[in-house]
């Protein structure tokens, strides 16, 4: 377990005495990491990151594997919520904080976690086939019938059922009705974010109910014609956690600690992700204004909301 | 028919250096004749066979099968092989492993383009077994078979279809004696009644001489003697032929004089012989002579008045059952002679060998 | 048989184990049984596990219930059915043509294409679906477009997003797979055999069905059985496809319980035990199939000479045949790749995209530092993995069909096991057994290599066994009989006669395990990241034309290591 | 030397029916001897020879070559093929298509535990090679040879390494006759120079007859006589070994009377005969009598007091070179007789056949 209350830099030393590597279970894009560690091993000396990137479940269900097998290498793991609180379901994460996290709001952490960045499911479209006027000005507009047979989504996202049940109209019944209204539309789900956002560029669809904010701005600068939503969309967290049986308890407690700072979030800014931290803006246009974050509370009630999404939309 | 229009086929080997395998052979089978290439080994047979069943594609030349031009280099024409009207018998069987015995003879029957009913079949399937002593083997497993009896099957399959022209390759090569010796008669008896126009290829100059109409002698690729079995049996034209066609002794001498009817005499190391003379040697030139051993009579005394008798030693004696093969000293040379095997002769012993005059063959060294 | 007459009994076996001449092939069979029995062990307790406490597991049948007992079992089960087998046995007859035209037949320019065949394989599969969806999605498909602008068709004539497009989009991965086996058969086979029954009247057409087909039982069953489970266990088009058709099939049902939250890995193994059920009866047909060895044997000692059929006019068919393949089936989606790889983001071919097009993902992959390691990385695993399978599972083919163990066929079965386990629950099994190892191998690629050769064991095994069934026995007798001991007759007759079905199974282990991805997701860390995660890790950003990039780059690399190979091991094997 | 006691082998093929290929053999063959087995395909040979090679497993018996027991069921020892000190030539060449002719005959100097310098290799192969007149043809691809050519290859091979024990599967049943006849004499000689105790397997009883120090013959899996050549041909005590060693007529008669020195007088259709009896046969019982048609003397004329002469007429007329082969029918049976080609012989011909008594062997007809 990690010593408390000091500086990051005595930290440091302390870190330097554990040999010097972190490994890092983040499930971040190397384009961001590229960015991002090296900045943290320029600020801390001696300090060498070893970045295992997976997507967070399969993060999670390694680092579980790895118990099993009778060992812990993770240090820090940083990834989607549910992900966290199932590999802390396992009792394998540290059930502290670091003094960083005050400054977070108290929807973004929890006893163990702390929300390091955000990824924002928004409603997207092409403006190749939706003519000026006709955008969607908000999720319920998609109930409109004008939009049969148009709309593309993850099957998987019912983040989107939470967020609208939980906050937007806080009654899941009247999220429901909307949802079964598009679902009329019958929307079309392919899987995978990325492949979405490729086929609504495509075509294949002219909006996009659920599809990662951070894909459009790069595309659209390079002149896709492509928009997005940014009034609201639903936020999920990406949640900073360290490994109780830590190989390297101080180097991982070093590098929360620093990922939560205020330094730490800007320099996630300019790596390409949304800071988490209330004081940092994040580099690109891709927050939305009104977030409906999907936090512990909605996660214990996955399965209840899985269900009735499968059933809205006849998925499986 | 067949009829083959100076056919050229040449391969080359792994260092691309060239092997004239077939060079400018042209020969003509006629309808239901018996023709056989004889010849040893890689002389270029097979590929002479390979070229009329279509497949080789010779180099030059022109192939007819019973009428039709299956191949001309000329004209560019090639029949592919499954078109011709050929049955052919595989120096190595090319059995199907995966049939049965009767499978692989009903094959040809199910495949062509007269269509036969299963009950014909069979029966043309056990007449074709029956005939090559396969009968009651039908339902093993074609890999089960010994190599003669591979063999037999092979020759099954390719009559079964009793088609136009048959080709042989060395279709006895893997029987054993008393088979093949059965075989020969069978087959050319068969050959007989069906009329088939048959090419045999074989290295057998016993079934050669015994099955054939006609025989064409080849070596290196070409035909060096063409004639019916005692043409080429009794008048070799040149050394080749007559060492490769049964055993000769030969040895050189020079001849005196040739009178009218062939009848000639020679200088040799052996003293002076009466032989007679075949093609043209001019008095004076040096020739070969050649004597069978089967012709070469062995006499314990001095035989009174005999021409051509020389006296000699036994060198050694071979018992082959049927007769014994019994090499004599005359001189510096040896004689291969072949007696009846009552006859007492022990090595060393000292024998009057008579050379029949009739059966000692002057050729003009040249050739 | 053998060189060392081996009897058919147990009770006469037993002595003979002790003989240092069988150890070789015993030690390969064990290292197999190694490899494939930890794998199944998992596989099995997984499906009976269910958790009540963190990492407490009581065994129940609960994971089979919600496997099989739910409404969709029979629908999933019609559609995996169909799916696999018709996307089997599309394979095997296009890979199967296109072997024999470019093998046996004198069809005119074969043998440029033979390295163009391959190119479907080492697409990433995403990539390759996606390529398929940009040419047949009924919305924007290139090809339908063009069709429908062309006769005016009202409505798009293709549909990717349906059964028979799953199909297709398979298949054509897959092709690739059935050329290479069927081409070495082809490679090793007497012609006289078919001679002979061209000489008995049969066309061409018969021979080959009648007598060349069925002396490659063997291999054709082969590449059939590995085709269709090979369907039963693809991930790629199922999701890709399958899903947005709401055509679910076996694949799509284990991923959808391994990505439901929490993911449900007893319910994915209960269903993938159902997958090894199902293989374990192909196999077992096989083996019976192919249990009279000899009836295969068409590497015979009368040494003999392949030739080509002359097709006559019939060539320019086969010819155009080729061309037809080559262009609609590996052209199509490479261009499509290229184009893309080209753009800074996809879009259909046009003169206002033509703007756009630029070296800048090329550039970027040149400066990206970690793309080079990965790169490295992929390439020394292929290679390993691909080398050492081969060898393995030629000493376990031998010991299969040749020395005719009594129960060998098990390890028949246990080499065909691994293709039936999912990836990540290889993975997870490979963790929890590797990561406190004493020797180190966790976290370095040496994990990786295990995982991969113990996943392509199977298609090594195919290739090997099919080519080994054609070797007459008499040929390893020989060498016995010349003193040559067990090893060196393996080594240096063996191998080399077996060098067709070598190189075929050598070239696609090479390739796909250049591909892998679900396994090695699991297994690799930072400095041992390999090109697929790379890929499907910049393809999760949306980086999807640079991804194309590196498919272009993945695509020549390949044919590079592919073309050096099939120099180096011409040197061995028959002269044709 | 070999020795094999009461040896057993059974396949069962397809239908799982049981095939004796060997039932119960037991022979020896001393140092330095030739021994052949000589039978009609699909007897066994084959198959003994593999026991003996190690390549099958018997079912049953014991084999010691070269002093050790290298198979023994009671024991259940059992020496892989590579471990014993052989040379073997198969009937299916099992040339390795993958290698050239050098290679192929340098395999055994380059395996085993002898190693050679590779110019000691070199000569060895060439040594070889010129053995089998395939000098020249080095690097030739082994898959590029026609059929005789491999199977002389095949041959160079088992002799390079020159072996204790010579296995040979038979070696010369593809050469061409001329090849053949040479190589027997060859063969015969090397292997009387190297001493090396060899065992040949054939179906062809010249061959057998002209190479071998001792022959067994085999019928179905067992042995049925054992020999010298001259033993084997002039008593064969089988009806089965009399036919198919060499050729002979066979009729049968009844024994009239035997005096001392096993002459007799048996009737027969054809009247009385004089015959050589052997075996025990008492008077009064049936008898075969077997005359070999070489030893059938022909008459145009009825010669003076002589024995055994029969009145018939010619039926067939087939010249084989060396001899011609003539069926006489004599009442009721045909007889099958060789004559001197010099002979002028017309089919329809009658003709005074002489059954020279001595040549005229009576068996009793129960064996
Ligand atoms: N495909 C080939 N490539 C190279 N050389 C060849 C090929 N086929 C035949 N030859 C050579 O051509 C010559 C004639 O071969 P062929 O098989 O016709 O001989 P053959 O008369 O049949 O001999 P055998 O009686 O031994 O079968 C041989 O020297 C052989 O090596
Ligand atoms: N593997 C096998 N399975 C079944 N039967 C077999 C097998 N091998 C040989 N036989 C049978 O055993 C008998 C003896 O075979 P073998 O090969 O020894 O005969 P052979 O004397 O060598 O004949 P040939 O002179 O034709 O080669 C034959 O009837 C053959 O069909
Ligand atoms: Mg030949
Ligand atoms: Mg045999």
């Amino acid at each position: 377990s990690p010593a408390g209350g000091q500086s990051l830099d005595e930290l440091h030393k302390l870190a330097l005495k554990e040999g010097g590597t972190l490994n890092c279970y983040c499930t971040l894009a190397v384009v961001n990491a590229q960015k991002i560690f090296p900045e943290f091993e320029k600020r801390f000396p001696g300090i060498k990151v070893n970045h295992v990137d997976l997507t967070a479940d399969q993060l999670a269900a390694r680092a579980v594997a790895e118990a099993r097998g009778g060992r812990t290498i993770g240090d820090v793991i940083q990834g989607s919520l549910e992900n966290v609180i199932q590999v802390f379901e396992q009792k394998l994460l540290l059930e502290k904080l670091p003094p960083e996290a005050a400054a977070y709001p108290a929807e973004l952490k929890g006893s163990y976690w702390v929300s390091n960045n955000m990824v924002f499911i928004i409603a997207a479209w092409n403006t190749g086939l939706v003519q000026k006027g006709d955008e969607p000005k908000s999720f319920e507009d998609f109930a409109d019938p004008k939009w049969k047979g148009k709309l593309i989504a993850e099957p998987r996202d019912l983040e989107l059922l939470m967020g609208l049940g939980r906050y937007k109209y806080k009654s899941d019944e009247k999220a429901i009705e909307v949802l079964k209204k598009i679902a009329v539309n019958n929307v079309e789900f392919h899987k995978g974010h990325s492949e979405l956002a490729q086929f609504l560029l495509a075509g294949q669809g002219a909006a996009c109910l659920t599809c990662y904010s951070h894909h459009f701005p790069p595309q659209i600068k390079k002149g896709a014609p492509l928009a997005y939503l940014l009034s609201e969309g639903i936020g999920t967290i990406n949640g900073t956690a360290v490994f109780k049986d830590s190989p390297h308890p101080n180097t991982a407690w070093l590098f929360a600690r620093w990922a939560a700072s205020e330094e730490g979030q800007k320099v996630y800014a300019v790596g390409g992700r949304t800071p988490a931290h209330p004081k940092v803006e994040p580099t690109e246009k891709i927050r939305p204004a009104k977030i409906y974050p999907i936090g512990v509370a909605e996660i214990k009630d996955w399965k209840k909301y899985e269900k009735t999404w499968k059933e809205i939309f006849k998925l499986r | 028919m067949i009829e083959i229009r100076s056919l050229f086929k040449t391969f080359s080997d792994r260092r691309g250096e060239d092997v004239a395998a077939v060079h400018e052979i042209s020969f003509k089978v006629e309808d239901g004749r018996f023709y056989t290439l004889l010849g040893p080994s890689g002389c270029g047979k097979t590929t002479t066979l390979r070229c009329i069943a279509g497949l080789e594609r010779p180099d030059q030349g022109e192939v007819e099968v019973a009428g039709e031009i299956v191949f001309s280099s000329s004209k560019g024409a090639f029949v592919p092989a499954y078109r011709r009207p050929i049955g052919m018998v595989f120096q190595s069987y090319a059995i199907w492993p995966h049939m049965t015995v009767f499978e692989n003879v009903a094959f040809p029957l199910r495949v062509g383009k007269q269509r036969f009913g299963s009950a014909e079949i069979k029966s043309k399937v056990e007449k074709a077994l029956a005939l090559v002593e396969m009968g009651g083997l039908e339902d093993r497993m074609a890999t089960q078979l010994s190599g003669g009896q591979q063999q037999r099957l092979a020759l099954a399959r390719a009559l079964v279809r009793e088609p136009k022209v048959l080709l042989l390759d060395e279709p006895l090569s893997n029987l054993d004696a008393k088979l093949r010796e059965r075989m020969r008669v069978e087959l050319r008896e068969l050959q007989r009644r069906l009329r088939v126009t048959t090419l045999y290829v074989t290295h057998d100059q016993i079934e050669a001489l015994s099955m054939s109409n006609e025989i064409a002698v080849m070596n290196a690729g070409e035909i060096v003697q063409q004639g019916s079995p005692r043409e080429i049996y009794l008048y070799p034209q040149t050394q080749f032929v007559a060492q490769f066609i049964g055993s000769t002794n030969q040895f050189s001498g020079k001849l005196r004089d040739v009178n009218g009817d062939g009848r000639g005499c020679v200088e040799t190391s052996m003293g002076e012989l009466h032989c007679t003379v075949t093609g043209e040697a001019a008095p004076g030139s040096e020739v070969v002579i050649m004597v069978r051993p089967e012709n070469i009579v062995l006499h314990k005394a001095r035989p009174p008045e005999t021409a051509n008798v020389v006296e000699g030693k036994i060198a050694t004696v071979m018992f082959l059952g049927q007769y014994l093969d019994c090499t004599i000293e005359l001189g510096r040379n040896l004689f291969q002679t072949y007696q009846h095997h009552s006859l007492q002769l022990r090595r060393g012993d000292s024998v009057w060998v008579e050379l029949p005059p009739g059966d000692c063959l002057a050729l003009g060294a040249k050739n | 048989m053998s060189t060392i007459a081996l009897p058919r009994t147990v009770k006469n076996t037993l002595p003979l184990l002790r003989d240092s001449a069988l150890l070789v092939p015993l030690v390969g069979a064990g290292v197999l049984i190694y490899l494939a029995v930890l794998p199944l062990f998992m596989l099995l307790l997984g499906s009976f596990e269910v958790e009540v406490a963190p990492r407490e597991f009581i065994t129940s049948l609960k994971n089979y219930q919600d496997a099989y007992a739910s409404e969709h079992t029979y629908s999933t089960f019609v559609n995996s059915l169909i799916f696999a087998g018709g996307s089997s046995l599309l394979t095997f007859t296009l890979g199967t043509v296109l072997a024999w035209l470019v093998e046996r037949t004198n069809t005119p320019l074969r043998v440029i294409f033979y390295p163009m065949a391959v190119i479907p394989l080492i697409l990433p599969g995403v990539l390759e679906a996606i390529a398929w969806i940009f040419l047949l999605s009924p919305k924007f498909g290139y090809i339908n477009v063009a069709l429908m602008s062309l006769f005016g068709l009202a409505r798009p004539p293709f549909n990717a997003f349906t059964l028979p497009g799953m199909i297709w989009i398979h298949s054509v991965g897959q092709v690739p797979l059935a050329f290479l086996m069927m081409v070495a058969a082809f490679k090793s086979m007497d012609p006289s055999l078919e001679e002979s029954a061209m000489m008995s009247g049969a066309s061409t057409w018969q021979t080959l069905r009648r007598i060349t087909l069925r002396m490659l039982m063997p291999t054709s069953a082969s590449v059939l059985l590995i085709l269709f489970v090979r369907t039963l266990e693809s991930f790629e088009t199922p999701a890709l496809i399958g899903i947005p058709a709401r055509i679910y099939v076996y694949t799509s049902e284990i991923y959808l319980a391994f990505s439901e939250y929490p993911p449900n890995y007893g319910r994915g193994a209960a269903l993938a035990v159902g997958l090894l059920i199902l293989s374990a009866l192909g196999v077992w047909l096989y083996t019976r199939s192919t249990r009279e060895g000899k009836r295969f044997q068409t590497v015979t000692g009368k040494a003999f000479r392949p030739r080509q059929f002359d097709l006559g006019p019939w060539r320019w068919v086969g010819f155009t045949f080729l061309l037809v393949y080559f262009v609609g089936v590996v052209l199509l989606p490479f261009l499509v790749m290229l184009w893309a790889s080209f753009l800074p983001f996809f879009a259909a071919p046009g003169w206002k995209s033509l703007e756009i097009l630029s070296l800048d993902n090329y550039r970027y992959l040149y400066g990206f530092r970690p793309f080079w390691d990965a790169m490295w990385n992929s390439i020394v695993l292929a290679l390993l993995t691909a080398t050492v399978g081969m060898v393995l599972t030629s000493l376990i083919a031998w010991v299969v069909y040749k020395s005719r163990l009594p129960g060998s066929w098990i390890l028949d079965f246990l080499a065909f096991v691994p293709i039936t386990v999912p990836g990540i629950v290889l993975g997870m099994a490979l963790i929890m057994f590797y990561v406190a190892f004493p020797i180190p191998v966790y976290g370095t690629i040496w994990v990786l290599l295990i995982a991969y050769v113990t996943r392509y064991i199977p298609y090594g095994m195919r290739s090997a066994s099919g080519a080994i069934l054609q070797i007459h026995s008499e040929l390893e007798e020989a060498a016995g009989t010349s003193g040559a001991s067990w090893w060196q007759t393996f080594w240096r007759v063996t191998l080399p006669l077996l060098r067709p079905g070598f190189a075929a199974g050598w070239i696609y282990i090479c390739i796909v395990s250049f591909r892998e991805f679900s396994t090695s997701v699991l297994l690799a860390t930072g400095d041992s990241r390999v090109l697929s995660i790379l890929l499907f890790n910049m393809f999760e950003q949306g980086q999807v034309t640079v991804v194309a990039a590196i498919g272009i780059v993945m695509i020549f690399t390949l044919v590079a290591i592919v073309a050096v190979f099939q120099k180096l091991s011409g040197r061995v094997g028959i002269q044709t």
